[in-house]
């Protein structure tokens, strides 16, 4: 089943139609809505598959289809879309999770009364998701990538009667906005340097060798190279909308909106969608690698951002008590994971990694989804715990889950991708810190999965709530085993040993190799797992007689790290007391002039005006209108005396008539008319 | 043209020409016109004067003899003294004017009915070579003479200072006004037909026969028959006589217009009634009937004016026996007859001579679907027309009678 | 004095008359009297030129007077039913009282 | 259909004028005063006193002035004086005459009561109509001389009548004369019987005067 | 001038004249209808017969009659027909008025030249009327017969008296 480049508009077309039949229906449609949903989902993916087929046939070439989107005077604007590799894998992950999530909310949110509306912003989402994916100009992906944020900010703050999830729901909006704004700067650069945003366009495009060379070898202020400082700006957007190191403050907010939500959005898709960016933009992103004089190539700024980023997750989930919190900063570190792959070198591995996060991310949110509505939307760990003998299916799904996430060896997809970046970060020959970066990672990551798994499941309900939760129906529990499926067995297709999906991702057939070649890194890995495991089993695996309120044992341990892990490292302190300040100093500068500046200027020229219209008032009245009336007047009289001849008697008509006659005709007698 | 064809003419056809070129042969030229027109005058009056005469004797004879009774035989030998009788009792009996009534008009309305009914005459060609005026414009002449008889019943009605006779006029008014219609559209297909307006070409029109025996009559084409019929209906209460005599009914108005007269110009009225129908019938001949033309060639040797009078007695004839027959109308019948009925019917016959004349070059079979055609326009309609009118009138059935 | 210079003294003379009773006679229905009196001084000059006039034009004169006759008669009869329509509203016919048609 | 009406009157009298000449049972008129009308014998108009001999009329008359019928009659309208002397009448046996008898004809109303109530067949119905005269009064009070007429003019009004009456009298005359033959007889056979009383009174025998 | 056209003047003109002085409104109508009949004579006269004969029908046929049935109809009082002498005021303008007409055309009539009259009278006959009215003149013909039903109909609805609807027998 073929789907050449220019039918890849129907693959975002369909939710897209879901989504405005979704708008039309009234609240009372719920099975349409639904429905229309979950039909084009399957529809997109089916097509999705249909594009895969057609791009591994030859996983090199870019097959673009363009077109004239409009035309402003002579300036032609084309976009288009792409179909290679990348496009088609991403495309296949977003829809079938995307397919299986939609299938999860129609349980979870079944007593919710806007279930119209929700599948709604969800067929939006996917719809925008998509079309970023297909888009072959950068304009265009740029218009799907303000979308996808739009979609983010309703969905977050779908239950918008709950101030926190308005406020979460606005954060979130603000810092991608700020990231976006790097993104616009860099391709209006483009587009001023390069005349088009189309990226492969037989030759012309802006990611094709011609333009890259030209890039490269402009220099900027600072001696940048063109493409570095282009690339960087553009990888602003993606630390924004991915959640890196400065602007990660609003992922752990966006909690608030509904699970399956938190799910899609801040798991699987649209954080990824940064990671996809840098990976599509690769090329402009390694242009300047050659260039010695540049005092810093881009990809090595990535690779910083990405390590700290994955430390800093890694860090503060541990200490998180919020289910979603947790998972949050876990998807955090795992980010920050994916921007090291694409900063050492190897977007491959990056990609890799991002899809096999994606599977196990949605798992574990949709598990956590699942503990919570069975919960009585109870997201706190320590007034849960002991679900494990209540929910059977949901705590084996959540065990691969973490096991996936934790990187368990061989058996889980985690280990797989999580080894090849660890592989490209050794590579590296610049530095070998993001190595170690993501080896503490590894190991904090188990820690707090554990922590996690141990404090849900393991000891006893410690509150009523926990008591009374039971297992979910079958269209909760589907998804998450189906999911559990793909956590283990998705990840053979990246192994060393078979790397099919290298070498159909990057075009370049990678030979296998068995993985004991240089196991010294594997073993390493394997071992910081069981420790990390292990400790995360020693400190709250046996705890008995814990309740609601009993101290967090770490907390015991080290009371002044654990309080900052808590408090997220207060970087919302911070920039609250920093922008936040200078937000409300700016405002009320302009409050102040704008009331005392600008108002007296325009109550002067009211005044001015009003001292006018009197002149003028005065004016009139004596010069005008006198003269007026009596003009108006004298025509009167004169309309009187005519009218008086007018008197409606017949008999004077005639007469008049037949003097007239008369005087005309002596006119012409005597006028000698002959 | 006359000189040509005195030669031919038998001595009984010529001999009133003769008579008048004898009589004025003795004038000197500029007088002979002036004299020879006399001549005609008196001729036409003394002549129509005794038919009038004669007819009002004939008409009570007649209706007697149909009521089974003798009629008037008491004066003269068969009541022949009649009329001159009637005549003396008219001017011994006293003329009496109404107090109030307008002298001039009341004396003016007989004299002006009585002038314009004659002047119809001028224009009828009695015979081949008997016609008093010879006008292009003869029909027209003859209608227009026709309308000026309105004035004077109105004139008699308004001068006799009575309600009664004023709303006798008025109705006579309406009925004269509304029977002119159909008498002058009538009169329009053998215009058209005939393709002129002067009598003495309309009956050269009509001369000839064909297969022999058959004449060129008008009366004898489709349209002709049903233009006769109406004609002579319309000329029927045009004259104000039998199912149409309501201004002087009897039973209503006692008698109508006249009611205020007496003596020689109540007289002088039924004079210019009778003069009326007369002309209205010598104009049904000269139109239809083929004038002065003798219906079989082989009677060609009477004299013209012979047959034409024969017709014109034969149509009084038929007047009377029409008086004899049919009870009055009501005035909203009278009305609706002429309006609802004679109209349309006219029209049709109109429409229906048109196309007589469109295809009167069409031969052999042609000629049989030219007549069927014809015959159908003018049954057709008169049935249809009939029956609806008629609708609501079932005939009436006595009960008790 | 040519019969031509005659006749148009004569309708001119008919023209004046109808005038005169059009202008001194108050009732509405004299009025419209002297105005066919008007008309038909009119129809006198038409028919005068025809047959006095060496005109060129064959008998366009008479056809105009048919016309004209034809055209008066029209007139005349709607001009008597608005009289009639005039006395049923005033009760009377005398025209200087019919005045609320009036600038 | 319209008109079959008026053709079918036309027909009839079209029928009716020529029936007029021909067929006597549609010309009915008479030419009244040459031709007198056949008056029914039951007509009657005033009435009229009988005489027996046309030649004597006021001699033979038969009234006897008995004013049954002046009494009887209901306008009052005859007037009978009685004569002082008697005449011998038909019978020879004298009788009172009326030396006056006048009909007021403007009043009598022609009921023939007084025909009926004469006993002596004195007074008959006239079958005469024409009776208009000028002067409204004198002329139509009739007298004695205008009333009577002979007996055959009688005959010739009211035939049978005249017939009956003339029968029933000739029976009474036999009658009469039987009875005078037998009294005759009587008294030549018996002459010896008493003086009867007066004569009896001599019923009405008349011979009548047979005249055709 | 010839003696007939005199004749016909006197005629016209008297009872034009007639009429405008009659106090008696029916007798105006009827000396105007003798009047129109001397218009008719001077057709005869100039030897237009049609149009003549046309005159007599139109006007003395038709237009008297609605004349006199239009005067009955607006019901004056015989007295009220007596009295209607013209106000002297309003009858001196008119004459003033028609003086002045008939003198100024007069004037004119004898200032223009006119060439001689032709010797034949030009000859019109029927048949030629009929072909110039349906030839040239048909369109005019036309719309004269629509003119008159329109003036027909139209005197019908403004004289009729507007008679509440009959209501509907039951």
């Amino acid at each position: 089943m073929q789907l050449s480049a220019t039918h890849l508009w129907m693959i975002p077309a369909l939710p897209l139609l879901a989504a405005a039949i979704g708008s039309l229906t009234p609240r009372g449609g719920r099975k349409l809505a639904a429905g229309a949903a979950i039909a084009a989902m399957i529809g997109a993916f089916v097509l999705s598959c249909g594009a895969l087929v057609t791009a591994l046939a030859q996983p090199a070439v870019h097959a673009s289809a363009n077109f004239t989107w409009f035309a402003l005077g002579n300036e032609v604007v084309r976009v288009g879309w792409l179909l290679d590799p990348l496009t088609a894998f991403m495309a296949v992950m977003v829809t079938f999770v995307g397919t299986l999530i939609f299938i999860f909310s129609l349980g979870y949110m079944k007593e919710d009364r806007n279930f119209t509306r929700f599948f709604c912003f969800l067929s939006l989402f996917a719809a925008a998701m998509l079309g970023l994916l297909v888009a072959n100009s950068l304009l265009l992906l740029f218009v799907c990538w303000e979308l996808v944020g739009l979609a983010s900010y309703l969905l977050i703050g779908f239950w918008f009667h709950k101030p926190a999830a308005a406020a979460a729901a606005k954060k979130a909006f603000l810092t991608t906005r700020i990231g976006d704004l790097g993104l616009l700067l860099g391709l209006l650069w483009l587009y001023h340097v390069r005349g088009s945003l189309l990226c492969y366009d037989g030759g012309a495009g802006v990611l094709e060798q011609g333009s890259l060379t030209a890039l490269a070898g402009t220099t900027v202020a600072g001696g940048f190279a063109l493409s570095t400082a282009i690339g960087l700006l553009i990888f602003c957007g993606a630390i924004g909308k991915s959640g890196q190191f400065p602007l990660h403050v609003w992922l752990p907010d966006a909690m608030e909106g509904p699970t399956p939500v938190s799910a899609l959005i801040h798991a699987a898709t649209m954080v990824a969608a940064g990671v996809f960016l840098v990976a599509r933009v690769y090329p402009l992103m390694l242009a300047d690698q050659a260039l010695a004089s540049v005092p810093v190539h881009a990809l090595t700024v990535v690779a910083g951002i990405g390590a700290i980023t994955a430390l800093l997750g890694a860090a503060i989930a541990v200490a998180q008590n919020d289910i979603k919190r947790v998972l949050a900063f876990s998807t955090v570190s795992q980010l920050g994971y994916m921007m090291l792959a694409l900063g050492v070198g190897s977007w491959v591995a990056a990609i890799f990694h991002l899809l096999m996060h994606a599977f196990f991310k949605a798992l574990l949110f949709l598990g956590a989804g699942s503990v919570i509505h069975a919960a009585h939307h109870e997201q706190d760990v320590r007034r849960l715990g002991g679900l494990g003998r209540r929910m059977k299916a949901t705590f084996a799904t959540f065990a691969v889950g973490t096991m996936a996430l934790a990187g368990v060896p061989f058996l889980f997809s985690g280990f797989w991708s999580k080894e090849a970046v660890l592989h490209a970060a050794h590579a590296w020959p610049v530095s070998s810190l993001p190595l170690l970066v993501g080896l503490a990672a590894v190991v904090l990551t188990a820690f707090y999965m554990t922590r996690l798994i141990t404090g849900i499941f393991l000891g006893a309900p410690r509150t009523d709530a926990a008591a009374e939760a039971h297992e979910n129906s079958a269209v909760m529990t589907g998804p998450l085993l189906i999911l559990a499926a793909c956590a283990i067995g998705l990840g053979f297709i990246g192994t060393p040993a078979w790397p099919w999906l290298q070498s159909n991702l990057g075009g370049i057939v990678v030979e296998p190799e068995s993985i004991w070649e240089a196991p010294g890194l594997m073993l390493l890995s394997i071992g910081l797992v069981v420790t990390g495991l292990g400790a995360g089993w020693a400190v709250y695996g046996r705890r008995r007689n814990v309740n609601a309120s009993s101290v967090d044992p770490l907390a015991q341990a080290a009371p002044g790290l654990f309080a900052v892990l808590a408090a997220r490292l207060g970087f919302d302190e911070f920039y609250a007391a920093t922008f936040g300040r200078l937000n409300t100093w700016v405002a009320a500068l302009a409050d102040g002039l704008d009331r005392r500046v600008w108002d007296s200027l325009v109550s002067l020229l009211a005044r001015a005006g009003e001292f006018s219209g009197v002149l003028n008032r005065e004016a009139d009245e004596d010069i005008l209108n006198r003269g007026f009336d009596r003009t108006s007047a004298t025509v009167r009289g004169v309309g009187q005396t005519y009218s008086r001849a007018q008197a409606g008697e017949t008999h004077g008509y005639l007469r008049t008539v037949a003097l007239a006659f008369v005087v005309f005709a002596l006119v012409l007698l005597l006028g000698g008319v002959r | 043209m006359i000189a040509a064809a005195l030669t031919t003419d038998s001595f009984l056809e010529r001999l009133p020409v003769l008579a008048r070129d004898t009589v004025t042969g003795r004038l000197p030229e500029s007088w002979r016109w002036m004299a020879g027109s006399l001549l005609e005058i008196i001729a036409i009056l003394a002549g129509f004067g005794l038919l009038f005469a004669y007819l009002t004797l004939a008409e009570r004879k007649i209706l007697g003899r149909i009521q089974n009774r003798p009629g008037p035989n008491r004066t003269g030998w068969f009541g022949l003294l009649q009329p001159f009788a009637d005549g003396v009792k008219a001017l011994t009996k006293e003329d009496v004017v109404p107090a109030g009534a307008d002298r001039v008009l009341h004396f003016l309305a007989p004299v002006v009915l009585v002038a314009v009914s004659l002047l119809g005459f001028a224009v009828l060609p009695f015979g081949r070579h008997l016609v008093a005026v010879e006008l292009d414009t003869a029909v027209l002449y003859f209608f227009a003479a026709g309308t000026a008889t309105e004035l004077a019943v109105f004139m008699a009605g308004w001068a006799s200072h009575n309600k009664y006779s004023l709303l006798a006029a008025m109705r006579a008014l309406a009925q004269l006004i509304s029977y002119e219609l159909p008498l002058l559209l009538s009169v329009v297909p053998v215009v058209l037909v005939a393709g002129t307006l002067s009598t003495t070409k309309i009956v050269a029109a009509q001369g000839g026969w064909s297969l022999g025996f058959v004449p060129h009559w008008h009366v004898f084409t489709p349209w002709g028959a049903a233009g006769f019929v109406l004609f002579m209906v319309a000329a029927l209460a045009e004259s104000n006589r039998s199912p149409f005599d309501l201004p002087e009914a009897e039973s209503e108005l006692i008698a109508g217009h006249l009611t205020e007269y007496s003596g020689f110009k109540y007289a002088l009225f039924f004079m210019a009634e009778y003069f009326g129908m007369c002309a209205l019938s010598g104009m049904a001949v000269t139109l239809f009937l083929g004038g002065w033309g003798a219906p079989l060639a082989q009677l060609e040797w009477i004299p013209s004016y012979a047959w034409f009078t024969a017709k014109l007695l034969v149509l009084l004839l038929g007047f009377i026996w029409i008086r004899a027959t049919l009870p009055r109308l009501r005035l909203d019948q009278l009305m609706k007859f002429a309006w609802k009925f004679l109209v349309p019917l006219t029209l049709l016959n109109l429409a229906n001579a048109a196309g007589w004349s469109l295809t009167a070059g069409w031969t052999g079979p042609l000629q049989l679907v030219r007549w069927a055609v014809a015959l159908a326009l003018v049954a057709v309609p008169f049935v249809v027309l009939g029956r609806t009118l008629s609708a609501g009138s079932a005939p009436r059935t006595y009960r008790f009678a | 004095m040519s019969p031509l210079q005659g006749c148009l003294l004569l309708s001119a003379a008919l023209f004046s008359v109808g005038l005169v009773i059009a202008l001194a006679r108050s009732n509405a229905i004299l009025v419209l009297l002297g105005i066919e009196l008007m008309l038909n001084a009119a129809n006198l000059n038409f028919i005068a030129f025809w047959r006095f006039h060496s005109g060129a034009a064959p008998a366009t004169g008479v056809i105009f007077v048919l016309f004209a006759i034809a055209v008066a008669a029209a007139e005349a009869a709607v001009g008597l039913a608005l009289v009639i329509a005039l006395y049923r509203h005033q009760k009377n016919l005398r025209l200087q009282e019919a005045t609320r048609l009036r600038g | 259909m319209l008109g079959s009406g008026i053709l079918q009157g036309l027909l009839v009298t079209a029928k009716n004028f020529v029936g007029s000449f021909h067929d006597p049972a549609r010309y009915t008129t008479l030419e009244y005063p040459e031709v007198k009308p056949a008056l029914p014998e039951a007509y009657r108009n005033f009435p009229f006193l009988v005489c027996d001999n046309a030649t004597d009329p006021l001699g033979t008359l038969r009234c006897v002035a008995c004013q049954i019928c002046e009494k009887e009659c209901p306008p009052q309208c005859i007037y009978i004086e009685k004569s002082r002397d008697k005449k011998p009448d038909a019978t020879g046996k004298p009788q009172i005459y009326p030396a006056v008898f006048a009909i007021d004809t403007s009043v009598c109303m022609s009921c023939q009561i007084c025909v009926e109530v004469c006993p002596f067949d004195a007074i008959k119905m006239d079958q005469v109509f024409e009776v208009a005269t000028t002067d409204r009064y004198a002329a139509l009070l009739l007298d004695r001389g205008q009333l009577t007429k002979p007996n055959t003019y009688f005959h010739t009004i009211h035939p049978t009548e005249a017939a009956e009456v003339d029968a029933r009298l000739a029976a009474d005359r036999q009658a009469a004369e039987e009875k005078a033959r037998v009294a005759a007889l009587a008294k030549a056979k018996a002459p010896a019987a008493p003086q009867a009383p007066a004569a009896p009174v001599a019923k009405r025998d008349q011979t009548p005067e047979s005249a055709p | 001038m010839t003696f007939t056209f005199l004749i016909l003047a006197v005629i016209i003109l008297g009872s034009a004249l007639a009429a405008a002085l009659r106090p008696n409104l029916i007798h105006c109508a009827l000396l105007l209808v003798v009047s129109w009949l001397g218009v008719a004579g001077f057709y005869l006269w100039a030897g237009a017969e049609f149009v003549a004969f046309a005159q007599v029908l139109v006007y003395v046929g038709a237009l008297s009659m609605v004349v006199l049935f239009a005067v009955l109809l607006t019901r004056q009082s015989r007295a009220e027909l007596r009295v209607d002498a013209p106000e002297t005021r309003r009858a001196v303008w008119a004459v003033i008025a028609g003086v002045a007409v008939s003198g100024v055309i007069g004037a004119a009539v004898f200032a223009t030249k006119w060439d001689p009259a032709p010797v034949t009278a030009p000859e019109v006959t029927v048949r030629g009327l009929g072909l110039e009215l349906m030839g040239a003149h048909a369109a005019a013909l036309l719309l004269l017969g629509v003119l008159l039903t329109a003036a027909l109909l139209g005197a019908v609805v403004l004289a009729a008296p507007d008679r509440p609807e009959k209501e509907e027998k039951s």
